[in-house]
């Protein structure tokens, strides 16, 4: 697999890591046991596309958002996770 | 001396006649040309039996000419490079080769399992699973070993594989499987465009079919076309053109797998030089252009040694002039059969007969076989009378009915051609039929991939040169690349007129799957069982699992299964293509990465000085960490360590920490941020302080530990574990940037920037004054427990000092950047020589830690809570943190969850161990009663007892009760005694004072 | 049809023509009182159970290709008992009991070979977490033992000694385990199934639940129609979210792909099953000749049922820095198969929140060892609407009351188990 | 009183080897030179702060520096992209070292010393492109990866900063790499081996290609 990292390019698979699908959100403090339990445990685990944070740890350190098709591998979008490098994100 | 090449013609070939080369076949000496493969000499000494079956031990001579043979499957070299189940028709031949045939014992002529054809009757496909069942004890002492034993073909050395082997990567524009009349033609568009090309051509010359079956292209014989386009080619700097490597996988975003037969054309490599290199190709097009591999047809004695592909032929007359028979028939069902027919008659050698299936053959060939003086028999062969000196007559059956023998010592056959369809299949595409040309052709292929030529099911020479062009300007073109190509090379194509014919009934095995010894009948006992899914009749028959992937024996293997099931071929389906397209050596894809080379090794700062002093090391992760110091006369590591630790806690020693991981967090927001991600708070810290952490995950479960220092208002200094210092960092980064993006926060990994040291024992200021400038206050006053700051060190040097304390000591960590480290351990070696100062390792940094009751890796297992660690308490009840939710789970705060506690067994004597269980005392050890288990221990040379950590059910309400130790694996069992863990200093006032 | 030496024979002398289906080609009623979606190995043996253990022979399996195609059909065939948690330990040790009778229960030879599995290890550490789990092992009863370096040398003298990036240091050994020949239990739990009249259906895909007013699972609507059934069992590891997601339900697991490769068959090299401690590595040898072989899953969520060279690569690194004896052994195939990733590292047997539908899934990496003991203990669920004692922590709330079975202690990080 | 010395220590000082390992020829194909004693400062800019932080930069160095992966050179540094709004500073001789340069970008950055956390090792020779397509799985071809070009990427697992530096005089491409002080070791020996067929002139220098 080849994954183009925004910043750096097309590079291969090895240089990344895969967490898991970016769809749950972590709920605010204060959020109940089941909202958390929800958020840590359950997956749509989708056969198709499914968008993933990628971690390019093996380059330049940026969390990605990566829309991928789990049955094809094919990778149709990618961007950064909202807050890679210096990007401004309001509370 | 070497025997005569009684089989080679006297001329012509592409062998080079002026370097012999010798060599042996099962101890028999031989000789050939250079450009032979070991088949082709082979065949022009006039060997005919080269193999065994794997089952019933038939003899087997050569059927192909290619990586697809079935057969002909020797061991190659000697010794450390053994070889087993190597093809000898894609085999180089070199000077001093030595190949032996396997699978067969006491040799090759007289192998005494072929007593297992005696027993063909019972041995049909499956009847293993109906069998050897009773009773149960014999299948592992009986019938397994014996089946190990038969089963198998060739020998592994059995010792390390002596040759080194390498991993590169290449990249390119347009990548080209195959350099016959397609591939190159498709070399010659794209490279003309100007894209970049790599060229992959398995065998070690280029040229196809060219080589064999020549032609005439754009008016000119096929051999000066070629020499004249690879010329072209060569003059190309972006085009790149590989021999000896095969394009063996299609992975995901246009990376192919290629492994490149670097060496093995010489008896070894060349000093520093490697065996094979595997290639991890990232192309944006691939044109397959890998041919088509030519198909037996299923009849009785089809395996008799001299039974041929027809094509097969061709390739040893033409390419190497040598000639498997002196008097040939042709059993074809296509007109391309027919030019075998016309080689063997240029060549020389007779013809007894063409059997051909088709109801009409063309005037041409008529005229061929009455100007040849041979007949044409109009029907199919359905026996071969012959053994393992190969054939000497040929049963026929006529079209009608009439039956006819045909005398003859060689046997081409041709069922039509399959394209070489793994490439294209291997993202689990399946291919399509063509009922004209009675073949799958490739469909669904990986993105950016196209089949051309005869890969694509077009045969003709024409189709193929166009085809190829075509495909290599349109690749280059959508690549960016849109150069003048000219026109494309151009060549008549040959008639192609074909009626299928898979089997032909008869009396005695018919053979589909040589190498597994699957026959037709095996395939209709399977269908009648049930397994009639391909891939079912795949695993019950074991067809197309051998050596060569069934690339001759799938298709009919499938052709039969659909007919007797009444289904269409296409119907009855494929089944999933598996790369690697041809075996490799799994010494290939590992590459430099083995033996000591397996992982990179990371050094500390003081490495090669505790080298100096005869350190042994352990490895921790990736690191070498000095693990004790022994000194000459101690007798085992226990009296090193023991050493190590007494100088500590009476004097002063050091440790290099520097592998613990280490994380600038810059910015204002910092605090904030650490308090998110640790449990306790980390906003309120003073600068100039420091303050344990611990981490959770979002599970609740404790994530990893560590001592962050605030340097300035902005600016921490977080450390991590050794284990975990790569992944905290990740994990903080996921944290900045995706969970926490508001925080303005900046993490940079410092760990290799500084070289980290503990210094540790009453006497450590005394060590360190001597080193420290005099300015610097190191009273407890001027720079008390926890206390951070930078001094100035005599002789110029800045340090960051740390008053903390994993031994439970008075101690400090002092780092400074990391090219001093070296400097640093002999400088502190020096300055603490009058003190006694010691290095200590690991083990010693262990027991105290121990006898301090701190937590360490054992105890951070991944699924223990902050209050299993005895760290409850600092779970900030006023913010949120990673993990907070999660951790107050009912199962993870019920009261009788294992808690770390201290052990001392009740014997001072008795040593422990780690990994004993925990059982109450006076029980039988049961499931019911398995309280918990030992994770740490150590002889503690401060109590001179061994003591340790456990996690037990409750434990921390049961300090003072005896228990069980049980250790049935060791065959120990004791009591012990549940204590505090903290068994040195318990108030701390060491390491305050 | 009685297999033995003797029906062979006689069979042998009417050419072989006279043997019937292995199990019978069924074609769909219109209500059963179980239905099984999932003709793999687990799917096979729970009806084959309920049939022989509990008396429920109106069962059908569905499975939407040919029967075994799933994970049954692609892992590498071990079998062992040597896990270090309650609920684990005990239930894969069922499960071992029942393989060592298999063959005879089944009557169909599925080369049940108890040639041992040694893991090895290179550290302290890793020694001592062998040892916890060990020792587990014999209070629950099962067989370990702890090797020594020079007993490791003794019984697999071709490692890599003498110049390991990590020396191995010793191994924990269960010498009942092995492997067994996958393709074959799936053929032998359908032939006796089937003998027992359990209807096995082949290309029929479950496309969706039927449910009454209360929601219950009232039967399955199919490729071949709709079929009624008294309660539903889905036994689908690999498509268990897609399944389950037809009844409404989000699961705690992630599918995977995990790799798994042979070679080229060879003459006998290695006795039983090895793992590598110290990198991604395990390997046996299979009756034919072929090392089989595996390491770390991919790594990304996937259905696609193949995978990449980086973990190709490391596998065959991980072989290499164990036992460079196979550097010149040929890698022959390579191809995935698509793990059910729970979010602890272990299998989900339970009820479901919806009325009438039962889970077994979850099986991770671990589903083939796993094969009898899940059959038997989803039947008794099945059969009895209670959990079997041995898998009563495999529960699917055990993630939300927080009493996970997480052997590596990865947590909730499905490719790290 | 005891006196010390505080001779830094390259993490390769005990593997380089000055000299030629491997294939014997006329010529090397490749060398390997370590430069030593450098200053290196890694600026990351603050959250929101890129475009002051380049203005800064600017200001400081006279360039601005690099905003995707490559190098920008001054007369006395060079500027190397490591990753999204951040960049290193390569110089000798303490003109650019954290404690230098914080005054004017301490507003918009961090700074974080990482002198002593690399090793640069500079790479060259006709077969300098075919030993590290061993070592490197990004694509190095001329029209790919120009002079000026850099990646954060990975080499054999381990973690570089990889950029093209001026051509020499012959016309060869020189690439020069930053790896982690720690690994520097074990990818020196990792290099040596790829590059054993071509022949390895080895050497160590204090001045920056």
């Amino acid at each position: 697999m080849r994954i183009v990292c925004p910043f750096c390019g097309e590079r291969e698979l090895g240089e990344f890591t895969y967490l898991g699908d970016t769809k749950p959100v972590r709920p605010e403090a204060g959020a109940s046991e089941d909202e958390v339990f929800d958020y840590v445990y359950l997956r749509d685990n989708v056969a198709g596309d499914t968008s993933e944070y990628w971690y390019h740890g093996g380059g330049c350190r940026a969390w990605l958002k990566v829309t991928r098709n789990t049955l094809t591998h094919e990778i149709s979008s990618i961007e950064p996770a909202a807050g890679a490098g210096a990007a401004k994100v309001d509370a | 001396m070497a025997g005569a090449q009684t089989h080679r013609l006297g001329n012509g070939g592409l062998v080079d006649r002026s370097a012999p080369l010798n060599f042996r076949f099962d101890g028999k000496a031989f000789s050939g040309f250079q450009g032979d493969t070991l088949a082709s000499a082979l065949i022009a000494n006039g060997v005919k039996l080269v193999g065994r079956s794997f089952k019933y031990h038939r003899p087997r001579g050569i059927l192909t000419s290619g990586s697809e043979e079935p057969n002909a499957l020797v061991e190659l070299r000697t010794g450390a490079r053994r070889e087993p189940n190597t093809k000898a028709t894609t085999a180089e031949l070199y000077d001093g080769l030595e190949a032996a045939s396997q699978n067969r014992w006491p040799s090759l002529r007289h192998d005494v399992m072929s007593v297992n054809q005696l027993f063909a009757p019972i041995f049909v496909a499956g009847f293993y699973y109906k069998t050897f069942m009773w009773p149960a004890k014999f299948w592992e002492a009986i019938y397994e070993p014996a089946i190990r034993r038969a089963a198998g073909l060739g020998r592994a050395a059995g010792v390390a594989d002596p040759d080194h082997y390498d991993k590169a990567w290449a990249h390119c524009d347009v990548l080209i499987a195959g350099s016959g009349p397609t591939g190159l033609a498709a070399a010659l568009a794209a490279g003309r465009s100007g894209a970049r090309v790599i060229l992959c051509e398995e065998d070690f010359t280029l040229g196809g079919r060219l080589l064999s079956d020549g032609g005439t292209i754009d008016g000119v014989p096929a051999a000066e076309w070629l020499s004249r386009t690879l010329a072209e080619l060569a003059d190309m700097p972006d085009v790149r053109i590989m021999t000896r490597t095969t394009l063996f996988g299609v992975y995901d975003g246009g990376t192919y797998g290629a492994i490149e037969r670097v060496n093995d054309h010489l008896p070894s490599p060349p000093q520093h030089q490697v065996r094979q290199r595997l290639w991890r190709i990232v192309a944006k097009r691939c044109v397959v252009a890998a041919g088509a591999i030519e198909r037996p047809i299923v009849f009785a004695g089809n395996d008799t040694p001299g039974v041929m592909m027809a094509s097969a032929i061709r390739t040893y007359v033409a390419r190497y002039a040598a000639t498997p028979a002196k008097r040939l028939a042709l059993f074809t069902n296509n007109e391309d059969g027919w030019r075998t027919v016309e080689t063997a008659l240029g060549a020389g050698l007779q013809i007894a007969a063409v059997i051909d299936a088709r109801p009409e053959i063309s005037p041409a060939h008529r005229s061929l076989a009455s100007k040849g003086g041979f007949p044409v028999l109009h029907g199919s062969v359905s026996g071969v009378d012959g053994g393992k000196d190969g054939v000497r007559k040929i049963a026929v059956s006529l079209t009608g009915g009439a039956r006819a023998e045909v005398e003859a010592d060689g046997l081409a056959v041709s069922g039509g051609w399959n394209p070489a369809v793994g490439l294209t299949s291997f993202h689990r595409g399946r291919p399509a039929w063509r009922d004209d040309i009675s073949a799958f052709v490739p469909d669904g292929a990986p993105p950016g991939m196209v089949a051309a030529g005869a890969a694509n099911g077009d045969f003709g020479l024409g189709a193929c040169l166009s085809q190829g062009f075509a495909a290599g300007a349109a690749a280059a073109r959508d690549t960016g690349h849109s150069g003048i190509v000219g026109t494309a090379p151009a060549a008549d194509d040959e008639a192609f007129s074909l009626t299928p014919l898979w089997h032909v009934a008869g009396k005695g095995k018919a053979f589909v799957d040589y190498q597994h010894d699957v026959t037709a009948s095996d395939i209709e006992l399977a269908q009648r069982e049930g397994f009639e899914s391909v891939e079912h009749l795949k695993r019950y028959t074991t067809l197309g699992m051998a050596t060569d992937q069934g690339k001759t024996s799938n298709v009919a293997g499938l052709a039969i299964m659909a007919a007797v099931s009444g289904r269409s071929i296409p119907e009855t389906g494929t089944t999933i293509y598996r790369p690697p397209y041809v075996p490799v050596a799994i010494g290939a894809f590992a590459g430099h990465h083995r033996d000591e080379t397996f992982h990179a090794t990371r050094l500390t700062p003081s490495h090669h000085w505790a080298v100096e002093q005869g350190a042994v090391f352990v490895d921790t992760g990736l690191w070498k960490r000095a693990q004790w110091y022994p000194r000459a006369g101690e007798k085992d590591w226990l009296e090193s360590v023991t050493r190590e630790v007494k100088a500590v806690r009476s004097g002063v020693g050091f440790c290099d920490v520097s592998t613990l991981g280490k994380i600038d967090v810059h910015g204002p927001d910092a605090g904030a941020f650490l308090d998110r991600v640790y449990i306790n708070t980390f906003s309120s810290l003073a600068v100039g302080k420091a303050r344990y952490g611990l981490m959770l995950r979002e599970d609740g479960i404790v994530y990893d530990d560590g001592t962050t220092s605030r340097l300035a208002e902005d600016h921490y200094f977080l450390t991590t574990t050794t284990a975990k210092a790569g992944l905290v960092m990740q994990h903080l980064e996921f944290c900045r940037q995706v969970l926490f993006p508001e925080l303005d926060v900046q993490l940079t990994s410092v760990s290799d920037q500084w070289a980290q040291f503990s210094i540790a024992g009453p006497k450590t200021r005394d060590l360190l004054r001597e080193i420290v400038d005099p300015s610097e206050d190191l009273s407890n006053e001027g720079f008390p427990f926890m206390g951070v700051r930078e001094v100035a060190l005599r002789g110029g040097l800045r340090a960051r000092l740390f008053r903390i304390s994993f031994s439970g000591e008075m101690a400090f960590e002092i780092s400074v950047p990391a090219r001093f480290g070296d400097a640093m351990a002999r400088n502190l070696m020096l300055a603490g020589a009058p003190f006694g100062v010691t290095p200590y390792g690991t083990e010693a940094l262990g027991v105290m830690r121990v006898e301090k009751g701190h937590i360490a890796g054992p105890e951070l297992s991944g699924t223990t809570t902050a209050a299993d660690l005895g760290l409850g308490k600092m779970m900030s009840t006023k913010k949120d943190y990673i993990g907070r939710v999660m951790a107050g789970r009912e199962a993870l705060v019920a009261p009788d969850r294992q808690v770390v506690v201290g052990i001392r067994p009740t014997d001072r004597t008795r040593r422990l161990r780690s990994g004993a269980h925990i059982i109450p005392k006076g029980q039988t050890p049961g499931p019911g009663n398995d309280q918990g288990y030992v994770t740490s221990v150590c002889f503690s040379p401060t109590l001179d007892q061994w003591i340790g950590l456990a996690l037990v059910e409750r434990g921390r309400e049961r300090i003072g009760e005896i228990v069980h130790a049980h250790d049935p694996l060791r065959g120990e069992d004791y009591d012990v005694e549940l204590c505090n863990p903290v068994f040195y200093d318990p108030d701390g006032g060491r390491q305050r004072g | 049809m009685k297999y033995s030496i003797f029906s062979l024979a006689r069979a042998a002398l009417s050419g072989h023509k006279n043997w019937q289906r292995t199990w019978r080609d069924a074609t769909p009623k219109d209500r059963y009182d179980v239905v099984i979606i999932g003709g793999g190995g687990h799917g096979l043996a729970t009806a084959w159970f309920l049939a022989s253990e509990y008396g429920i022979k109106n069962v059908a399996v569905l499975e939407k290709g040919w029967i075994g195609s799933g994970n049954a059909g692609r892992n590498t065939t071990i079998i062992r008992s040597n896990y270090g948690l309650p609920g684990n330990t005990g239930f894969y040790e069922l499960s071992m009991k029942l393989w060592e009778r298999m063959e005879q229960d089944l009557n169909y030879n599925a080369m049940v070979s108890q040639r041992g599995v040694i893991n090895l290890y290179h550290s302290d550490a890793q020694r001592d977490a062998y040892a916890r789990r060990g020792n587990t092992m014999r209070i629950n009863g099962i067989d370990a033992e702890l090797l020594d370096l020079a007993a490791v040398r003794k019984m697999i003298p071709f490692l890599n000694f003498d110049n390991a990036r990590f020396p191995v240091q010793g191994g924990l050994l269960q010498r009942r385990g092995g492997t067994a020949r996958h393709d074959a239990v799936v053929w032998g739990y359908a032939h006796a199934a089937s003998e027992l009249g359990v209807d096995i259906i082949q290309n029929c895909e479950v496309t969706g639940f039927v449910r009454d007013a209360n929601g219950k699972v009232t039967g399955v609507e199919t490729s071949r129609g709709k079929i009624g059934a008294g309660k539903v069992g889905m036994a689908v590891a690999g498509s268990s979210s897609r399944v389950a997601a037809m009844a409404g339900l989000r699961l705690p697991i992630e599918s995977h792909v995990l790799q798994a490769f042979v070679s080229e068959a060879i003459k006998p090299l290695i006795p039983g099953v090895m793992t590598f401690g110290a990198g991604h590595f395990y390997v046996s040898q299979s009756d034919k000749g072929g090392l089989v072989f595996g390491g770390d899953i991919d790594g990304y969520n996937s259905y696609a049922q193949r995978g990449n060279m980086p973990v190709m690569e490391d596998v065959c690194e991980g072989g290499m820095a164990l036992m460079p004896m196979i550097g010149r052994v040929r890698l022959l195939r390579q191809w995935g198969g698509i793990m059910d990733m729970s979010m602890d590292g272990s299998p989900i047997i339970d009820k479901t929140p919806v009325d009438g539908l039962y889970i077994n899934a979850g099986w991770c990496y671990g589903g083939f060892k796993a094969t009898p003991g899940s059959g038997f203990v989803f039947a008794h669920l099945l059969a009895r609407d209670e959990s079997h004692n041995e898998a009563a922590r495999f529960r699917l709330d055990r993630f939300r009351t927080g009493a996970m079975i997480d052997e590596k202690g990865q947590g909730a990080q499905p490719n790290l188990h | 009183m005891v006196d010390f010395s505080w001779a830094p220590r390259s993490p390769l000082e005990k593997a380089l080897v000055a000299g030629v390992h491997g294939a014997r020829r006329i010529e090397a194909d490749v060398s390997l030179t370590e430069i030593r004693n450098f200053d290196l400062v890694q600026l990351m800019a603050r959250r929101g702060k890129g475009t002051d932080l380049a203005k800064a930069a600017k200001a400081r160095f006279g360039v601005v520096p690099p905003d995707a992966p490559k190098v920008v050179q001054t007369p006395d540094a060079t500027l190397i992209w490591s990753g999204p709004d951040q960049f290193f500073v390569l110089s000798k001789g303490g003109k650019h070292t954290v404690r230098t340069l914080a005054p004017a970008l301490s507003g918009p950055a961090s700074l974080s010393d990482q002198s002593h956390a690399r090793v640069l090792i500079s790479i060259s020779g006709a077969k300098a492109r075919t030993m590290l397509a061993k070592l490197s799985s990004i694509d190095l071809h001329p029209d790919a990866f120009p002079v000026g070009a850099a990646a954060a990427t990975s080499m054999d697992h381990t973690s570089v900063t990889l950029w093209r530096g001026n051509d020499r005089t012959n016309g060869q491409a020189v690439f020069n790499v930053l790896v982690f002080a720690t690994f520097a070791e074990s990818l020196w020996h990792t290099m040596l081996d790829s590059g054993a067929e071509y022949g390895v002139a080895i050497s160590h220098s204090e001045n920056l290609a």
